[in-house]
């Protein structure tokens, strides 16, 4: 397959994977018995507030965010503002714009997650090389610690991490992302504050990482190490350290595509590591908006997981392009 | 006889196996090839020939281990033995330069991300540290030149080549360090006859143009041995039955396996037409609890009660050497082939 | 087995049994289709041997899928016994099957690891629709056919037995159809020498007592000399010369043919030809350019 | 999840290196070569974990003298002799909550974990075997489902589910239903590449020829072959379930009025019990959590060992008693080859 169809199929199937979340995000909402406007109007009603009341919060509700519309336009109004950066009114802190409750949390997910995510891809993949080249004490030692961080839950990990380190240690804060009276700002003093709180939910979002990558890396390279050009290449008389590249290299490639499958995986993850440690980003607006059925907020947060794992599953699948030879190659018209 | 070129003494190689025992699939062979000559090494599969060409290059990895044996060649000698812990540091410096192999379908024998350009500068570097890029370059597209290949192959990668062609290009790579000798393990068995021959051909010319100053051929193809060996040697269960000038093998076999063998080989001649073969009854035997006394007696037509009780010792006629206790009685009397005619 | 010959012998010897004609197979790839098998046709006669000869890529194989029915062709017609066969589905392509069977290349991977011979000997039964006091009789008498007693092979499993014990048994499965054609798809060429003479000569026996159609597909021009009463050579996905094997072998008309006969390296051959002495320089042709 | 990419089919047309016996004496009883599986010592500690916390789960409560129900203490009073954990937030016995939690989120592994083996192979062999639009279209539809993150999906289904009023949905089964749908696509991915390298191999066109039809082949010639990396797929697919279960359950989306790990967890950190020191409350989940997934991990790696032996490296032990007598054989030879030649025999 040539680089170009490679790339183009790749995106043809990354559209189409958005279209059919962007209207699974609308409709899953909807399709239940009633509507989410019941729901919190009922609750409401267990608040004390008259009938006649809730009637009107009711169809003011209804109007405010087109539920009185037939499907269809309701779906050309999402869309259309979707594109106009439009995500609607939150619920729960009517009239707060949804995209403000963001603006507010993402910062804080991302500098968490983007770290933990590269730097615990590339720790692992070394690491697993190493133990399957090294074999022995090495391998068992560095085999079972990643098998014990890959198949700890997130949070479980987040957990005693933070009741260990935090709790009973006092190393570090135990939660939130700033100390108290601290407001987020473009300043040192914030971000030397910050820091401090940040260390915890990283280390406990790296270790996992690197696990699970380190668990792959490993049986690629185990599997590679059996190839006929390691033995080839043992023949000419090549030394360990460059055969060890080229295992690496190799064993690397299905690596690539496996970060890509796990993104997904490790963004729900943190979610919940981010609530462990109270930490204001994307999980822990998520969590707050599920509790107060607050629907818009919950609808924005799941779109923006969503594109943004799509997004990079669909980086890592085209760089994946560019550096298997095997694809690049096609490139030129060669065999 | 010419100048020895080398001497493996007394090589045997063990398989672990998964139960824990140990099976020798090479049983204390000795094995000699005279300075520019090519020696086919032939018998069926599970014989060990492949076995003994790994031993010989120094790449035995586990499970497989090199229990005992020696390799005499340019003046050195060297302890084949895989048990001492430091033996891959000392077969290293051999590989490549004083042994080299041309693995069996060399398909998979570039890492798929490499450019034969990286392998050709690696290669080069791994036994001379001082040596650059450009003049490692240099030499593989002279000698790619001097066989007629086209250069612009340095710059492909493993996939992109034919299989004949990437045959032959492994071919030029395991012997760029012109070593002394070449194990060549079932090279040709992968391809078509076309490009079969192209690189028997090219093998032919390097030896001509003394790049490696001998080959050991080793293959189950025995028309193909009998168009590119000096020398022959036969395997069977572990175990060298036969060596000898390939003609003399031919013409007049003198063990009852490597009779059979060539009896079973179908050319397209009148011959084939009208003959009718019988193959050899049985299989092979189970190397983990081979037959006592002579391992082929099972199968064999003129065995004899000694064969089954003892082990039949190798016996020289000139420089044509067998392991039979039948040739014993018959001196010079080639084995009467299976073979009837419609 | 006597059910079996007067069966063999009641065919017509005149009229082919299978026939091929002009059947065309292409396959679609990235970016264009491929030509395996171009235009070709072929007639097989009762009770000979026809061996098809090609190198890799040359569509030999994909021949005999069509003619087996795996595969459906692109164009062109297979005619067995006078009727079309080409489109043939369901019960009428198993009851064809009953008369064409087939034994194919790698010993391993025909046989299902996890069944026993006897196991996979009495699923193809079936297809035969016998009465059960007569299946262990014919198993017997087919078994014993190839050379094998079926108290020793019935209750093993495929890694117990040789390669060429697993081409034997295979070709027992597939005459316990009483079939009239069979096609052997490159069924020696993963054998060692000595036991694939065993399978050839069964082959051999077959066609001459049983009065057999067998289609065997090869690269080995040697064994096809050995075995065949014609031969077809292809290339390329056509065929490129037919007739009787002593025609093909010995007078080959066509460049392609002859190209691959000389070739082909053969044991007294090239040691007759070889213009070199040991150890001494010879003269060496240049290599030939890769194709 | 990639790694489980089991080469059981191609490793045996490599063939065995050492002939092996075709004609086994009579005492050797015939076996198919699967059944010749060499499990090591790690399956057994992975199994051993899971059976230990099978029996908390479905034994355990048989013998505890309280009920996840039975209302014991208040807020978090300390471990005692009665309550050997102390009480959780409600005042229920940590250790009756406990197994009772286990015993849900087991029963939710296993309904949601094979419901999506049973598609996911399901999709995967009939792609993978019949192939043509068919295996486009239904590895078009999973390639898409895969691409987007399961987790969204899930929190938005169990979001809707929540707000109905059929208990059914919102119980253990129901949720178990909706992880089993959401979390096939990969498993119908990996089954579809290894169905479709089994149905090139030439038994498939045996059993053709023999007459069996499509689905007899596929239960027969295709299915075995794809068995041990169906079990290693079934194992991890318990897992992710297992953990679904808990993170839906700690976003507070989990079967509402039962328990379960994640519930545990989700009231635990809701009352504050981490800050408090209360560690009796969240550290029994956490760890039970983490065993099940340790275990079942641990599981798949080492059947995946037992089935690929190109992943295995030897036993210590064995290697180190077989490198011995290695050894003792080389002495031997080295003497013999020191003993006077005369191995060649002139006779001529």
């Amino acid at each position: 397959m040539g680089l170009r169809r490679y790339l183009a199929s790749k995106t043809g199937w990354y559209l189409g994977a958005l279209v059919v979340a962007v209207v699974l995000n609308f409709l899953l909402p909807r399709l239940i018995p009633g509507n989410p406007v019941d729901v919190i109007v009922s609750g409401l009603g267990q608040g004390g507030l008259s009938s006649e009341a809730q009637r009107q919060i009711y169809e003011q509700f209804m109007k405010e965010f087109g539920l009185d519309q037939p499907m269809w336009n309701q779906f050309v109004t999402y869309i259309t503002s979707i594109f106009q950066g439009n995500l609607g009114k939150s619920f729960a802190f009517y009239p707060t714009p949804v995209t403000d409750l963001i603006a507010q949390s993402l910062p804080f997910t991302l500098v968490l997650q983007i770290p933990a995510i590269l730097l615990g891809w590339i720790i692992g993949n070394v690491l697993g090389a190493v133990a399957a080249y090294k074999g022995g004490a090495w391998d068992k030692s560095v085999f079972t610690t990643s098998l014990v961080f890959n198949s700890m839950p997130y949070y479980c990990l987040s957990i005693i991490l933070l009741y260990v380190l935090a709790v009973m240690l006092g190393w570090f804060p135990p939660g939130g992302a700033y100390s108290l009276g601290n407001s987020p700002e473009w300043s040192m003093a914030f971000f030397t504050d910050a820091l401090q709180y940040w260390w915890l939910p990283f280390i406990s979002l790296l270790l996992i990482n690197i696990g699970g990558q380190a668990v792959g890396m490993r049986s690629m390279a185990i599997y590679e190490l059996g190839s006929d050009y390691v033995n080839y290449s043992r023949s000419l008389g090549i030394g360990d350290a460059k055969m060890t590249t080229y295992i690496f290299r190799n064993a690397m490639l299905p690596q690539i595509t496996g970060l890509a499958l796990s993104i997904g995986t490790m963004v729900g993850g943190a979610l919940i590591t981010e609530l462990v440690f109270s930490y204001p980003g994307m999980g822990t607006l998520l969590f707050n908006a599920i509790a107060a059925n607050d629907y818009p907020v919950v609808q924005a947060v799941t779109l923006i997981i969503t594109v943004a794992v799509l997004v990079a599953n669909y980086m890592v699948e085209v760089l994946y392009g560019f550096i298997d030879p095997r694809i690049r190659a096609s490139k030129s018209g060669e065999k | 006889m010419t100048k020895s070129l080398m001497r493996a003494n007394n090589l045997t190689a063990v398989y672990a196996a998964d139960s824990g025992q140990d099976v020798p699939a090479v049983d204390n062979v000795t094995l000699e090839l005279p300075e520019g000559q090519i020696l086919g090494l032939a018998g069926e599969s599970g014989c060990g020939k492949t076995t003994l060409g790994t031993a010989l290059a120094m790449i035995a990895n586990p499970p497989l281990y090199v229990v005992a044996g020696t390799l005499e060649i340019d003046g050195n000698e060297i302890n084949l033995s895989t048990l001492p812990k430091n033996a891959n540091q000392v077969h290293r410096p051999y590989r490549g330069e004083t042994v080299s192999l041309l693995p069996q379908g060399a398909m998979n024998a570039i890492s798929p991300t490499l450019r034969i350009r990286d392998l050709v500068v690696d290669v080069m570097r791994a036994h001379n540290g001082s040596v650059t890029k450009a003049d490692a370059l240099d030499r593989a597209s002279d000698r790619l030149k001097m066989l007629e290949m086209p250069t612009r192959v340095l710059d492909s990668y493993a996939h992109q080549l034919s299989g004949g062609m990437k045959q032959r290009m492994v071919t030029v790579i395991s012997t760029l360090l012109n070593p002394a000798l070449l194990i060549a393990d079932e090279p040709t068995s992968a391809l078509d006859v076309s490009s079969q021959k192209a690189l028997i051909e090219m093998l032919l010319a390097m030896v001509e143009a003394k790049i490696m100053r001998g080959v050991i051929f080793i293959t189950h193809d025995l028309p193909v041995l009998s168009m590119v060996t000096d020398r022959l040697a036969i395997m069977y269960a572990g175990k060298v039955v036969e060596t000898g000038r390939t003609e003399d093998l031919v013409n007049n076999a003198r063990h009852p396996y490597t009779a059979a063998l060539l009896s079973s080989v179908l050319d397209p001649t009148e011959d084939t037409r009208t003959k009718h073969v019988l193959g050899i009854p049985g299989s092979p035997p189970n190397l983990g609890n081979p037959p006592s006394g002579c391992r082929f007696h099972p199968r064999c037509k003129f065995a004899m009660d000694v064969c089954s009780t003892t082990e039949p010792k190798m016996l020289s006629e000139g420089d044509h050497d067998f392991a039979c206790w039948w040739a014993k009685e018959h001196p010079r009397e080639t084995i009467p082939m299976e073979v009837t005619h419609a | 087995m006597t059910e079996i010959v007067s069966a063999a012998v009641a065919a017509d010897h005149s009229t082919p049994v299978l026939s091929a004609k002009d059947v065309t197979k292409t396959f679609k790839v990235a970016g264009g289709s491929i030509t395996a098998v171009d235009n070709v046709s072929v007639d097989f006669h009762a009770g000979k041997v026809l061996a098809v000869v090609g190198e890799s890529g040359s569509g030999k194989s994909t021949l005999a899928r069509m003619l087996l029915r795996l595969m459906p062709v692109t164009s062109g017609t297979i005619t067995y016994q006078g009727k079309d066969v080409t489109n043939l589905g369901g019960s009428e392509l198993r009851r064809y099957w009953r008369d064409v069977q087939a034994v194919f290349q790698d010993p391993f991977a025909s046989f299902n690891q996890f069944f026993s011979v006897g196991h996979m000997l009495k699923r193809s039964l079936r297809l035969a629709e016998l009465d059960k006091g007569t299946e262990d009789q014919l198993i017997e008498t087919c078994l014993g056919y190839v050379g094998l007693k079926s108290a020793d092979a019935m209750h093993k499993y495929p890694h117990q037995l040789s390669g060429g014990q697993r081409q034997r048994v295979m070709i027992a499965r597939a005459l316990m159809m009483n079939p009239k054609v069979l096609l052997a798809d490159e069924a020696t060429s993963m054998l060692d020498a000595s036991l694939r003479v065993s399978v050839l000569n069964v082959l051999q026996e077959l066609r001459d007592n049983l009065h057999l159609t067998v289609l065997f597909i090869t690269h080995d021009i040697g064994q096809a000399c050995y075995l065949a009463d014609e031969v077809v050579v292809m290339e390329h996905g056509l065929v490129v010369e037919h007739g009787t094997t002593d025609e093909v072998i010995f007078t080959p008309q066509h460049d392609y043919t002859k190209r691959l006969l000389a070739d082909v390296p053969d044991l007294q051959g090239s040691l007759k030809t070889r213009s070199w002495e040991p150890g001494a320089p010879a003269h060496v042709p240049p290599p030939a350019k890769d194709s | 999840m990639t790694n489980i990419s089991s080469n059981a089919v191609t490793a045996e047309a490599e063939g065995p290196l050492v002939p092996t016996d075709p004609t086994p004496g009579p005492k050797a009883k015939a076996k198919p070569a699967w059944m010749n599986l060499n499990f090591g010592p790690r399956l057994w500690v992975s199994l051993g974990i899971i059976v230990v916390i099978a029996l908390l789960a479905f034994v355990g409560p048989l013998l505890y003298p309280y009920g996840p129900d039975e209302k014991v203490g208040s807020l978090y009073d300390a471990p005692s002799a009665a309550h050997w954990l102390g009480t959780e937030n409600f005042g229920y016995d940590v250790v009756a909550v406990l197994m009772a939690s286990t015993r849900n989120s087991l029963i939710n592994g296993l309904l949601a974990g094979t419901l999506a083996t049973v598609i996911g192979v399901g999709i995967g062999v009939v792609a993978g075997y019949i192939g043509g639009w068919l295996e486009e279209l239904l590895m078009g539809i999973t390639n898409i489902v895969l691409a987007i993150p399961s987790i969204v999906i899930l929190i938005l289904i169990s979001m809707s589910l929540q707000s109905t009023d059929i208990p059914f949905f919102k119980g253990i089964v129901g949720l178990a239903l909706v992880i089993g749908i959401t979390s096939w696509p990969w498993t119908a991915r990996a089954v579809r590449a290894q169905a479709s390298s089994v149905s090139t191999r030439e038994h498939i066109d045996v059993a053709k020829l023999s007459g069996a039809r499509t689905p007899g082949i596929l239960i027969r010639d295709v299915l075995p072959y794809l068995a041990s990396y169906v079990v290693m797929a079934w194992v991890l697919q318990l897992a992710s379930a297992i953990l679904a279960e808990s993170t839906l359950s700690m976003l507070g989306l989990g079967p509402s009025g039962t328990n379960s790990l994640g519930m545990q967890l989700h009231w635990a950190l809701a009352f504050q019990s981490v800050a408090t020191g209360a560690w009796w409350a969240f550290l029994p989940p956490t760890i039970v959590l983490t065993l099940i997934s340790f275990g079942l991990l641990y599981l798949q790696s080492s059947l995946d060992e037992v089935f690929n032996p190109r992943l295995r490296r030897g036993k210590k032990k064995n290697l180190a008693a077989a490198a011995k007598r290695r050894e003792e054989a080389a002495r031997k030879l080295e003497e013999e080859m020191k003993a006077p030649a005369g191995v060649t025999e002139v006779i001529v």
